[in-house]
């Protein structure tokens, strides 16, 4: 019991510990992310899937409780499946963020712990787009990179040092892949293995890296 | 030495009105050996012979440094020096932490007095015996201060005191008009002058029984180490040592004629015979 | 308890001093202008006297939002009732609509409100209802966090049937001497005057404010 | 210098005087060691921001004259710069009856000074520590001095100002503002320092002015008199009660 | 003095046979080896003058003052034992510090004089302690009561005088101070008169070299207790030479 | 239609069915997460031939700048914009909720919407929630009775003022127009009192930062000036971390191929998600 104490009273958000991030690349983009699912100290799995593939090019990444991961990934792939059958196209990765912000804020007086990433490729024009958002649905669509989970202060750090504009797919493979594994080097509660996806206008590219395991 | 009905207690006037404990005391300051202190327009410099119990023993250290604008040297009772140098330090360390300056010298000095003097009055307690010269730089200047055992103080153009030290007085006075004007090396040869003649014939000062502590302008405190104090030694090498002097032997002879010219009027029978009255100034 | 940052959290209020009072041809209304969040002076120059009708006006004081809300949903029902009735409503009818808000929502509003106007019936009229939603009608009434510093001096001064210039000044008077001890009034002095004519409203700026001793 | 017993805490009720069983306390021997804990949680008589920055040739300081108790406006003379010695100025905000009480200790310390007419007068620099020492020990004894305290002088020729609040927090900075000033004049001042580095002493004066004003228009505890002290090598002078400019044409734009 | 050395003389808490208190009678004597110190009493102001022995010219000028400044309005000459008079020169620097913070005002000299001449007075009780070796002199100006000024012996007897002397010479010094006319004096001349007296008194075969220390509190001093200013120093150690010289002309022989 | 195979599309509004469960999350000490706030500067202020809306773009999560470069400056109506200070969330989807309303308004009543209806619908929406949307706003426009701006706290209380800051930096803004501010500025004037205001903020408050953005209304006619000053630039790194190929151990790689089939492009007017 006393070794649970020293995180029982976080966030909830960091219940479960998660680490997950997104950057830009030329004409590119990626989205990683940890493999561990915890209750608080207690590592329960190392292959916990967080981030989804939502489309071809559109991924969502869901750092947060992991019992709320699965509830908003369910309910997200049914309005999105129900827009592109009444539209009858391709849901934009600009679209569909819209499309969970609202729903997040929907909950704003009884919110769920998630604060999604969005990550993907304009199905038309190829342009990348990367967005994450709080528990609440405030977007934030920058030109760079945007962090999630219990890690994201330590991610903050090593992509401001390592992003750069402009890099390739095997540039952005390479950057993200380090800004992550050194990330949750300093966070006990993430970590385990990690997934890191190349998103290109032909093809996704999906690498699972060699980590430390403790 | 007379047996006296009125030495037992500090806190026993004579019908002369005087205190003879702690006039005892002012003797054991000459029982030291001797310690000289003297200062120029920007630096003061204490000098002080160094003795050692025997063959065995190491020679003892007579210059404590206090803060990094005070040192002192000491005659008489090492172990009462080293209470008051407690002392001293820790009021120094005092006022830095609590005013962020250094302890004016005189405001040191005055609340030693103060100190010292409780102790002449209680029947308890016992004068220190222990007389200091205190070598020190502050906003106004360099100074030296002696202190007695009576509890007494005095800010001094330059001052000898302990054993056969009334030599070393006579040199300082001779020269003490050359002294504002000197360069702190010139000072310290003045100082090792003034020591030299305080010895018998047949000793020479040398790095075993001198040390040499300063303080100046944008000088803080520093005790000379041997190599220095050679330098210094060999500057003075070969001049001609003052004649005959020495103080003689007699304890009127190391005493503090200077401090005290005039004994008491009545020169009562009963008292001891180095009748130093407890200074009244 | 850290009374500099206290801006950051603070809901808008108008601690403030307000005062109404009845006279020979009308009633004249006071406020100060200032506006609090904490101790900082989020509005230096508010309007609290707040118009309801032509020949009714609010002055507000208390949480900001609330009385602003009250007074928007009285304005609307009483202009609505001016309609149905065909003439301006009563000077009692507005106050009985005001009491009924704040009596009804007493436990979620803080507002103390004097409704002041000028009907054919009674003429000038003052109405105050403090927090908790009484409603009593007073030849002149004070209101706000200020007026605790000036009963004596009303009590004093006031006299019925002042002529208009000699209430006004009794008004200005009154306001100046709260403002000064109250740190949560202050600014300007704003002035109505409601008679038949309608209203006429004045400014009496921070400089211009007469000097009472200051030791 | 005098008070070997803590000098920063309120005496035993009797001291001193002759106790019961004995004619006189003898130095040395400590009789008076108990002292009754009490504990300021809050301040009561409070006065508001004091606004303070050096120019080119020295300080400059202020603060208005209202004491409030709670919002009340209760006493409207209350003077808070003050001189301590040739050297320093002083000013403080927070708690009026504890400023009055650190005022008589620093008093004191002038006079104490002053008897031992031995040429050394105290810098602003060893107050300001004095200070943060006593603030400091008297927040460790959870019975802090409810107050913001600004030191001004000249050290060695030189301006100094800095600041101790109460949790004994200190440092030093060409322009300090406390209470609400901090939020409102602060920032004014560092973009007048930061345009030139080097105000003289009537742009010190005309820039508090300013501050002075737009504290008085957004500051619910401030009072429209204030003092200005302003410590250069010619002295110290401490003028008021100086009145705040003020306009209020904006009213008439509101409808 | 016939009890002397019968053994009743050796503590202060001891009469003798015949109803003395030898100790506190001897304490006295060490007033005896002390330089002269004397205190007149004018219209308006009171004046110290002190015959500071040098014993050594090794000493720098100016130091081991004996005139201290126990608050801003308070002087205090002393005679005798130095060390113990710094003892008693910071009790009363104590006793004022206290009375200020207690009650807000200066301490009336009156009440000072009380105190001081108590604690004194309780060191001639105890058979553990000694009686004090010196006198003090307080003096002060109040704007209503006008000057003051108290005489406290070894034995903790304080008496209010116009003119006193202690020290060495004090008879003569009396004797030159009865011819005065104290009452009606303007401090001016009080000064030139006291320093005449040092001079005259002091005993050029005994004690070769001296320092004269004046200071003064009065009506122009606005009640504060100072060294007297240079000018007036060098101007009233000028004429007391000068009125030697002429005297000396005059009877050689008396000197 | 509520089957399992159709489940509804929730209604319109709020949803509080997580409510009790995050209240017992509470309970055993879980705090309820921070969300995104604006610890920011914003301001108004009334110039010679419209307004000026000026805002730093910060935005917090605790003590952590979640973003660099956000927008705070948001759209209402043509003719109006509307600053947000506090939950980030509520300053956008209040705004978005009150634009698209005010949209409607403006096709129904086929006219300049006043500055007052807007000004009258955020008050009255906000009130009903009692602060607990945590939103406060400087709203500016221009309508055909001239310029207005006002402040609109999180209870629902309005002030109408000629110039007025809001957030945590609005004391710095604030003293730069008491101390500056009269009623005849030109736009020139007018943009450099805004832009020093928020300077102020930036620079003297700690949730507040990057970057000035500035919008000026007239009428007809608005100039929306992103990044119109960058107060602070960071400093340019002069080497590259880049990695070379090959530093991340991988263990396994999977490649997906998508296969573009012929698109055919439709232009559509972009779609406003910001309504």
């Amino acid at each position: 019991m006393t070794q649970l104490n020293f995180i029982s009273f976080q966030s909830i958000l960091s219940y479960n510990g998660s680490a997950m991030v997104a950057m830009k690349g030329e004409r590119c983009v990626s989205i990683a992310t940890d493999k561990r699912f915890g209750i608080q100290a207690q590592t329960v799995s190392m292959d916990f899937p967080k981030v989804f593939e939502m489309g071809p090019h559109l991924y969502l990444g869901l750092p947060g409780l992991a019992t709320d991961i699965g509830t908003v990934y369910e309910k997200l792939r049914f309005r999105k499946n129900l827009f592109e059958l009444r539209e009858n196209r391709r849901m934009s990765p600009q679209i569909f963020s819209a499309m969970v912000s609202n729903m997040l804020y929907e909950k704003r007086f009884g919110p769920f712990f998630v604060e999604p990433i969005v990550a993907g490729l304009d199905p038309y024009t190829c342009v990348p787009y990367v967005c994450n958002m709080d528990l609440i649905g405030c977007r934030n669509e920058p030109e760079d990179f945007v962090t999630g989970g219990s890690a994201s202060a330590q991610l903050f750090g090593m992509c401001e040092s390592l992003w750069e504009p402009n890099m390739g797919p095997d540039d952005l493979f390479e950057t993200t892949s380090q800004a992550l594994i050194n990330a949750f080097d300093r966070d006990a509660i993430s970590g385990w293995g990690a997934i890191v996806h190349i998103i290109e206008k032909d093809k996704v590219t999906t690498r699972e890296l060699k980590t430390r395991m403790d | 030495m007379f047996r006296n009905q009125y030495d037992s207690d500090v806190t026993v006037w004579s019908p002369q009105g005087r205190l003879h404990q702690v006039e005892y005391a002012m003797e054991a300051v000459k029982l030291g050996s001797a310690t000289v202190g003297l200062k120029s327009a920007t630096h003061s410099v204490i000098l002080c012979l160094k003795r050692a119990s025997s063959e065995l023993a190491a020679y003892q250290k007579k210059i404590i440094p206090i803060d990094k604008h005070i040192g002192i040297s000491i005659s008489g009772l090492t172990a009462d020096a080293r209470m008051l140098s407690r002392y001293m330090r820790t009021e120094c360390l005092n006022y830095k932490y609590s005013h962020d300056t250094l302890l004016p010298i005189a405001r040191l000095i005055s609340q030693l007095g103060n100190k010292m003097q409780l102790c002449t009055q209680r029947y308890d307690r016992r004068p220190y015996g222990v007389g200091l010269l205190v070598a020190g730089y502050d906003d106004q200047g360099p100074h030296i201060y002696q202190t007695c055992p009576s509890a007494n103080y005095f800010d001094c153009k330059a001052m000898a005191i302990g054993a056969r030290s009334q030599s070393a007085r006579t040199y300082l006075e001779k020269h003490l008009d050359e002294f504002a004007n000197c360069s702190p090396d010139e000072l310290v040869k003045h100082g090792l002058r003034a020591v030299r003649d305080t010895l018998p014939n047949e000793v020479e000062l040398s790095t075993k029984n001198v040390s040499i502590g300063y303080v100046g302008k944008s000088q803080d405190f520093k005790i000379l180490e041997d190599d220095e104090i050679g330098i210094y030694l060999s500057m003075i090498e070969g001049e001609e040592r003052r004649v005959g002097s020495g103080g003689g032997g007699g304890s009127s002879g190391t005493g503090d004629e200077a401090l005290r010219p005039e004994t008491g009027e009545q020169g009562d029978p009963q008292d001891p015979i180095p009748a130093v009255a407890m200074d009244t100034e | 308890m850290d009374y500099v940052n206290d801006w950051m959290n603070a809901a808008e209020s108008t601690g403030t001093s307000i005062m109404a009072a009845e006279f020979a041809d009308g009633v004249i209304i006071g406020a100060d202008s200032r506006t609090t969040t904490g101790a900082y002076i989020a509005n230096r120059v508010t309007d609290k006297l707040t118009k309801v009708t032509d020949h009714i006006y609010c002055c507000r004081s208390g949480s900001a939002a609330d009385t602003q809300a009250i007074a928007d949903v009285v304005s609307y029902h009483l202009n609505f009732h001016a309609m149905e009735l065909g003439e301006q409503p009563l000077v009692e009818t507005g106050a009985a609509v005001f009491r009924e808000l704040c009596y009804n929502y007493r436990d979620s509003l803080m507002a103390g409100i004097l409704v002041a106007g000028w009907d054919r019936k009674k003429g000038g009229q003052v109405y105050s209802i403090p927090i908790g939603g009484m409603c009593v009608r007073q030849a002149v009434s004070i209101g706000g966090s200020g007026s605790s510093y000036v009963y004596g001096y009303v009590d004093a001064n006031y006299k019925t049937g002042m002529s208009k210039e000699e209430c006004v000044n009794f008004v200005i008077n009154t306001l100046s001497l709260a403002m000064a001890r109250d740190g949560s009034s202050g600014g300007v002095v704003r002035i109505g005057v409601i008679t038949s004519e309608g209203v006429e409203r004045r400014v009496v700026l921070g400089t211009e404010l007469p000097k009472f001793y200051e030791g | 210098m005098f008070n070997t017993t803590d000098a920063y805490s309120a005496p035993p009720l009797w001291k001193n005087g002759p106790v019961p069983g004995a004619f006189y306390n003898f130095p040395g021997s400590n009789v008076d060691k108990q002292h009754i804990a009490q504990h300021s949680q809050a301040p009561v008589t409070t006065a508001t921001s004091v606004i303070a920055f050096t120019f080119n040739s020295g300080v400059i300081i202020a603060g208005d004259l209202l004491a409030s108790y709670g919002s009340l406006a209760r006493f409207r003379d209350c003077p808070r710069i003050m001189k301590v010695n040739d050297n320093i100025i002083f000013g403080a905000g927070g708690d009026y009856g504890d400023f009055q009480y650190v005022k008589d200790l620093i008093q004191q310390k002038i006079i104490d000074e002053e008897c031992l007419d031995d040429g050394f007068k105290l810098k602003p620099k060893s107050l300001y520590c004095w200070l943060t020492r006593v603030m400091y020990n008297r927040r460790s004894r959870f019975d802090p001095f409810w107050n913001t305290f600004v030191v001004g002088g000249l050290q060695e020729g030189v301006p100094f100002l800095g600041t101790v609040d109460k949790l004994g927090t200190a440092y030093e900075d060409k322009a300090i503002c406390t209470g609400y000033g901090a939020h409102l004049a602060l920032p004014l001042i560092r973009d007048a320092l930061e345009k030139n580095p080097l105000l003289s002493e009537g742009e010190a004066v005309g820039l508090l002015k300013k501050c002075m004003e737009v504290l008085y228009y957004r500051d619910a505890r401030s009072f429209p008199k204030y003092q200005v002290g302003i410590i250069t090598k010619d002295g110290i002078k401490i003028e008021g009660p100086v009145d705040v400019n003020q306009n209020w044409q904006l009213a008439h734009m509101i409808n | 003095m016939s009890s002397i050395g019968t053994g009743y003389d050796l503590s202060a808490s001891q009469f003798s046979p015949d109803g003395r208190v030898f100790q506190v009678e001897y304490a006295v004597k060490a007033l005896d080896n002390s330089g002269t110190v004397i205190a007149l009493k004018g219209k308006e102001g009171v004046v110290f003058a002190v015959e500071k022995l040098v014993t050594s010219k090794l000493y720098e000028p100016g130091a081991n003052r004996r005139i201290f400044t126990i608050d801003r309005h308070v002087g205090m000459a002393v005679c005798g034992l130095i060390a113990d008079a710094r003892q008693i020169v910071d009790i009363a620097r104590r006793e004022a510090a206290n009375y200020r913070s207690q009650y807000g005002v200066p301490i009336p000299l009156k009440y000072l004089n009380d105190r001081v001449s108590m604690y004194m007075h309780a060191y001639t009780l105890y058979s553990a302690v000694r009686p004090y070796g010196c006198s003090v002199i307080l003096s002060g100006y109040d704007i209503t009561d006008g000057p003051a000024m108290f005489l406290i012996d070894p034995s903790g007897v304080s008496y209010g005088y116009h003119g006193c002397a202690v020290g060495k010479a004090k008879q003569a010094a009396k004797t030159e101070i009865e011819k005065l006319k104290l009452t009606d004096m303007p401090t001016q001349d009080l000064v030139k008169e006291a320093a005449k007296i040092i001079y005259l008194v002091h005993d050029e075969l005994k004690d070769k070299n001296f320092e004269l220390e004046l200071s003064w509190v009065s009506k122009e001093t606005n009640g504060d207790h100072q060294r007297v200013p240079d000018n007036v120093f060098v101007e009233a150690e000028k004429s007391a030479k000068q009125a030697m010289d002429a005297e000396s002309d005059s009877e050689p022989e008396e000197v | 239609m509520a089957t399992v195979l159709a489940p509804p599309v929730s209604e319109s509004g709020f949803s509080f069915e997580n409510c009790k469960r995050n209240a017992e999350l509470i309970k055993k000490g879980f705090p309820a997460p921070k969300a995104t706030k604006t610890g920011t500067t914003i301001v108004g202020i009334i110039y010679r031939d419209g307004v000026i809306l000026g805002a730093d773009t910060r935005a917090t999560e605790d003590t952590t700048v979640s973003d660099k470069n956000c927008m705070k400056i948001h759209y209402l109506a043509p003719n109006m914009y509307c600053c947000g200070a506090g939950t980030a969330a509520d300053t956008e989807k209040t705004n978005a909720m009150i634009a698209s309303q005010l949209e409607l308004h403006r096709l129904n009543t086929n006219r300049i919407v006043p500055v007052a209806t807007a000004n009258q619908m955020l008050k009255q929406y906000l009130f009903r929630y009692q602060g607990y949307i945590g939103a406060a706003l400087i709203l500016g426009g221009v309508d055909n009775t001239g310029p207005h701006i006002y402040s609109i706290y999180p209870h629902g209380s309005t002030d109408k003022l000629p110039y007025t800051t809001m957030g945590s930096g609005s004391l710095a803004a604030m003293a730069v127009f008491e101390s500056r501010w009269h009623k005849d500025l030109s736009e020139e004037e007018g943009k450099q009192l805004v832009r020093d205001a928020i300077a102020a903020g930036i620079f003297n408050d700690l949730g507040s930062g990057s970057n000035v953005d500035l919008c000026i209304i007239r009428k007809g006619s608005v100039d929306f000036l992103r990044t119109y000053d960058e107060a602070n630039k960071k400093g340019v790194r002069q080497a590259s971390y880049r990695y070379p190929k090959g530093t991340t151990a991988i263990l396994t790689t999977k490649t997906k191929n998508i296969v573009v089939e012929e698109l055919s492009v439709r232009q559509i007017e972009a779609m406003d998600v910001s309504s």
